[in-house]
């Protein structure tokens, strides 16, 4: 259940993306489908009754072993979630100075290429 | 252990991250480091012939940290990527004179290196959709680099588009990963399989759902027919070197590449997998050259018929037959040079005319020799005249149609090679045969670097097309990378 | 841009010093408690933001300058890019952690080889490029430009 | 249990909240909706364990609405909610019902919420970071040391792409791209 609803955010951002005219909204598709694939990673490394993977002084490691979520689905969210914010920056960038060029956020009016 | 194999990414990174911290004080730092660091990769590119290794990062052990795998495929991709690298760095001394910013234009490019790089390099599925997000990005910067209506436009394209197709990458990644518990394309293959021997021979939900948003991404990337709507644009758009990177390379590597590397090797290929590649690539090919004939932009029309030779590498791999897996690779290194060249004589053009516009030039041949005589060696390699390169690998293309009974499927190939010819009959026509059609006084000479990367490129064409003789029984390049895609599932 | 009111600016002056701390103590302690190079960085550049969007930006720029940032960018990724080259050289294999760790230091601030070295390099990174992209991304005001020599801030070399 | 209700219930408002970002008229309502659905992701994290990552999403976040806001603020705040072309639209639409219905089949046949890797493959990497991370790295927080540890090249290459998002940001946004007009250069050729 819990992995359709993941599912179900990230079809809304593919949605956006897909349907959208405004630049920003795009943009807004974007993060809301970054968001879906974060958790579905986060959700994969989950197990029940799960604590965060850090060990502190003084904690017992064969109860920690038994009991800590998988470490590695969070790196690579952590990862992915840096890269989604370069690839953001850039596009805001391009957005900003397509602004520039043609004094709207609007996609359907800006036609230099055709075919 | 081979220590060449992570020097292919820190050496571009570190030039790549030098090269802005000093070239605000030092004019000629950008231009000088960013053809040494090219010059030094196409030469240690050419050392990892014939040789095969797995390289652990870090001294750990297989599944906890992240391998480099080099095999035969990953070294005929190296070759290819630094050489044309090389011949677009050193273009780029005269050519990018016309812009500002040469040392974000450096650093980019080298970080476009690096990506692919490391994209033929990685045995890491995760890894691997790192250093594809690495050279996407670069190329997204890099087609808008011009900053005019056209490139931000072809640029924002192309990055909604490429975004989503990692974005489907990704996902893809994370099923995996739920799935076998590995990351490592080794063990991720071995699991599956067994899971598919366990379950009588048929794959499992999930892997389907993750094979499909493989295909979908990487065909975006490599703009394979129903997805190729950014190509033309982005091509049309950038600096000519980077076009000629784009459709030279990096559609390749991070398209077609990966592709067959996750296809052949760790989903492991099957009848109906070879059917899609055969109908991705039977379309592509035609669609793409009907979309070319009616261009009047050079570098448009250059552009579609990247996706109609694309198609031509995907239709023979999907052959799956080891003559169609051996014809489609060398088509593959064939069209980097000849593509890449062609693109550099649109560049060489422009910059000496100011236009791209066929109707508007002719009679180029007197004022700018060298790119006439050059592109027409490229135009003959693409249309398939035989002496040149590109003859050899249609030729061998559609033997292989022909062996695996696909009869048709080589008319195809026949029919759209014809139409090829057609239209590079109307380049050279028009650009360079007809009457001139602008002053001679106005057009600018070509600058020397300019001159000397497109004359290494057409030695290259000449010079691929000698690897025929061999007969691909040698095991020099193009019988090894065939092998590796032969053999099927890779193991650790 | 002359800043916000006198509270606004009084209440940033009071907060930017824990700010800064807080992201370099994030940055330290990376290895040992949640955070780490990437979240610090972060927080390292929002104390900076805070301070541009309070003051304006002619106070800002006399600090911290994007060009400083921009070089600070580099070196702290040349810093990590440089950890993994050593690894290379007196490890002999490419990103291995050549500095080993006795297990009485666990829990310490110097302990686990090189993955403090890595963090103050991203953490440095992360923090002058984020800077950059507030700076080039939100803060040039693009009013129409009429004859666009409002918004040349954002191009500081070539000449 | 209780956890995963509780989780399900975070996703239903994180996609109303993805609803509203995408459907209001109004550009700063929208990215104050998207916020929303941030900031319910960071608390998502925390209930799954993933502290780090909520801690990163949540500056990540802060950091991406002030741009966001200042991006948008002076422009055109009211946007047509009109749709792309007839094609494009019922593309969209078939392609993310398909993905959907495949989607929602696909999980069946998923490992069940809750049974980690290491539960099911004994070989795995994770088994190796949670029983000797520690030892091995030195580093408590497991995270950190699977990401500039065990699978620093990873990072290194994140790094690397925000250090090129940010340069090529800087170059898209530079002031002249062109050295000369072309008609300068023409001019200057004829002169």
């Amino acid at each position: 259940m819990i992995y359709s609803l993941c599912l179900i955010l990230i079809g809304i951002g593919l949605y956006g993306i897909l349907t959208k005219r405004n630049i920003v909204k795009i943009i807004i598709g974007f993060v809301i489908m970054e968001a879906g694939v974060h958790l579905l990673l986060i959700l994969i490394g989950y197990r029940m009754q799960g604590e965060a993977p850090i060990l502190q002084p003084g904690m017992k490691l064969s109860e920690f072993i038994t009991r800590a979520v998988d470490p590695l689905p969070q790196a690579l969210t952590l990862t992915s979630i840096v890269i989604g914010l370069g690839v953001l920056a850039l596009m805001i960038a391009i957005a900003i100075r397509l602004y520039e060029r043609y004094k709207t956020f609007d996609i359907t009016e800006m036609r230099r290429l055709k075919g | 252990m081979n220590h060449l194999i992570p020097l292919f990414i820190a050496v571009p990174l570190g030039a790549a991250f030098f090269i802005p911290l000093v070239s605000r004080h030092v004019k000629w730092v950008p231009d000088v480091f960013g053809n040494l660091t090219m010059f030094s990769l196409a030469a240690m590119s050419f050392y990892t012939i014939g040789q095969s290794e797995v390289y652990h990062l870090g001294a750990w052990q297989t599944p906890i940290g992240i391998d480099l795998r080099l095999d035969g495929l990953s070294s005929l991709l190296l070759i290819a990527i630094n050489v044309i690298g090389l011949a677009a760095t050193l273009y780029s001394v005269a050519y990018m004179r016309i812009f500002t910013s040469k040392l974000r234009y450096y650093s980019l490019f080298l970080i476009m290196v690096t990506g692919m790089n490391g994209v033929v390099l990685t045995a890491d599925l995760f890894n691997l959709y790192i250093f594809m997000e690495m050279a996407a990005i670069a190329s997204y910067a890099l087609v808008g680099f011009g900053c005019e209506h056209e490139e931000l436009e072809a640029s924002f394209k192309y990055l909604v588009l490429g975004s989503l197709a990692t974005l489907f990458v990704l996902i893809g990644v994370a099923l995996l990963y739920g799935m076998t518990g590995s990351l490592n394309m080794a063990q991720v293959a071995t699991s599956m399989q067994s899971a598919a021997q366990a379950a009588q021979g048929t794959m499992a939900k999930p892997y389907i759902f993750a094979l499909g948003l493989f295909i979908c991404g990487f065909a975006l990337k490599s703009a394979l027919v129903p997805f190729h709507a950014w190509l033309p644009d982005a091509y049309q758009s950038a600096p000519a070197p980077i076009s000629a990177m784009l459709s030279g390379v990096l559609t390749k590597t991070i398209g077609v590449y990966v592709l067959a590397r996750l296809l052949f090797n760790v989903f492991g290929i099957s009848q109906q997998l070879l059917l899609i590649l055969q109908i991705l690539g039977a379309l592509s090919m035609v669609v793409g050259v009907l979309l070319a004939i009616g261009q009047w932009d050079m570098k448009r029309l250059f552009a579609y018929h990247s996706i109609s030779q694309i198609g031509y590498v995907v239709l023979a791999l999907g052959l799956g037959t080891p003559l169609g897996i051996i014809g489609g690779l060398y088509h593959l290194v064939n069209h980097s040079v000849f593509k890449s060249l062609l693109f550099l004589n649109a560049g060489a053009v422009e910059y000496s005319t100011g236009t791209r516009d066929l109707k508007r030039l002719g009679g180029l041949n007197q004022a700018l020799p060298i790119t006439g005589k050059t592109s027409l060696v490229a135009s003959m390699s693409i249309a398939g005249i035989p002496p040149f390169n590109g003859f050899w690998s249609k030729l061998i293309i559609i033997i292989a149609c022909v062996q695996a009974g696909y009869y048709w499927l080589a008319a195809w190939a026949v029919f759209v090679s014809l139409v090829t010819l057609a239209s590079f009959l109307k380049v050279q026509k028009y650009a360079f045969l007809d009457a001139a059609k602008m002053a001679l006084a106005k057009i600018q000479h070509t600058p020397f670097f300019m001159g000397l990367s497109m004359v290494v490129l057409a030695i290259l064409c000449v010079v691929t097309s000698l690897a025929v003789l061999s007969g691909f029984d040698a095991p020099v390049l193009i019988a090894p990378a065939a092998d590796v895609l032969i053999k099927g599932l890779i193991t650790l | 841009m002359t800043g916000m009111s006198l509270i606004v600016k009084t209440v940033c002056r009071w907060l930017k010093g824990f700010i800064l701390l807080f992201g370099v103590y994030i940055v330290l302690y990376g290895h040992l408690t949640p955070g780490g190079g990437f979240s610090g960085g972060v927080i390292i550049a929002c104390a900076f933001i805070l301070i541009f969007l309070a003051e304006g930006k002619l106070v800002e720029t006399k600090i911290f300058s994007k060009n400083v940032a921009g070089e600070l960018d580099s070196v702290g990724i040349l810093i990590f890019w440089a950890a993994a080259l050593t690894g290379l050289f007196c490890g002999g294999v490419y990103f291995k952690n050549f500095i080993t760790t006795a297990a009485e230091s666990h829990f310490k601030l110097f302990s686990s080889g090189i993955i403090p070295i890595c963090n103050i390099g991203i953490g440095l990174k992360v923090g002058a490029s984020l800077f950059v992209v507030f700076v080039i991304l939100a803060a040039v005001k693009i009013v129409v430009p009429k004859k666009s020599d409002n918004i040349n801030d954002h191009e500081e070399d070539e000449k | 249990m209780t956890l995963e209700y509780i989780v399900a219930a975070l996703i239903i408002l994180m996609i109303m909240g993805a609803v509203t970002a995408l459907e209001t008229d109004n550009l700063l309502s929208s990215i104050i909706a998207l916020g929303a659905v941030g900031f319910l992701l960071a608390i998502a994290f925390l209930f799954l364990g993933a502290p780090d990552i909520a801690f990163t999403q949540i500056v990540v976040e802060i950091l991406l609405l002030i741009i966001l806001i200042r991006v948008t603020i002076h422009r055109d705040l009211k946007t047509t909610t009109a749709h792309r072309a007839m094609f494009g639209w019922t593309f969209a639409i078939v392609l993310i019902a398909f993905l959907t219905w495949f989607g929602l089949t696909v999980f069946e046949e998923f490992p069940a919420f809750g049974t980690a890797v290491m539960d099911r493959v004994a070989d795995s990497a994770s088994v190796t970071y949670i029983k000797e991370g520690l030892a091995k790295s030195g580093a408590g927080n497991l995270v950190t040391a699977v990401l500039l540890d065990f699978r620093a090249f990873d990072t290194l290459g994140e790094a690397t792409v925000l250090f090129c998002a940010i340069l090529g940001a800087l170059a898209i946004l530079r002031q002249k791209a062109h050295k000369h007009s072309k008609e300068k250069d023409q001019e200057a050729d004829a002169a």
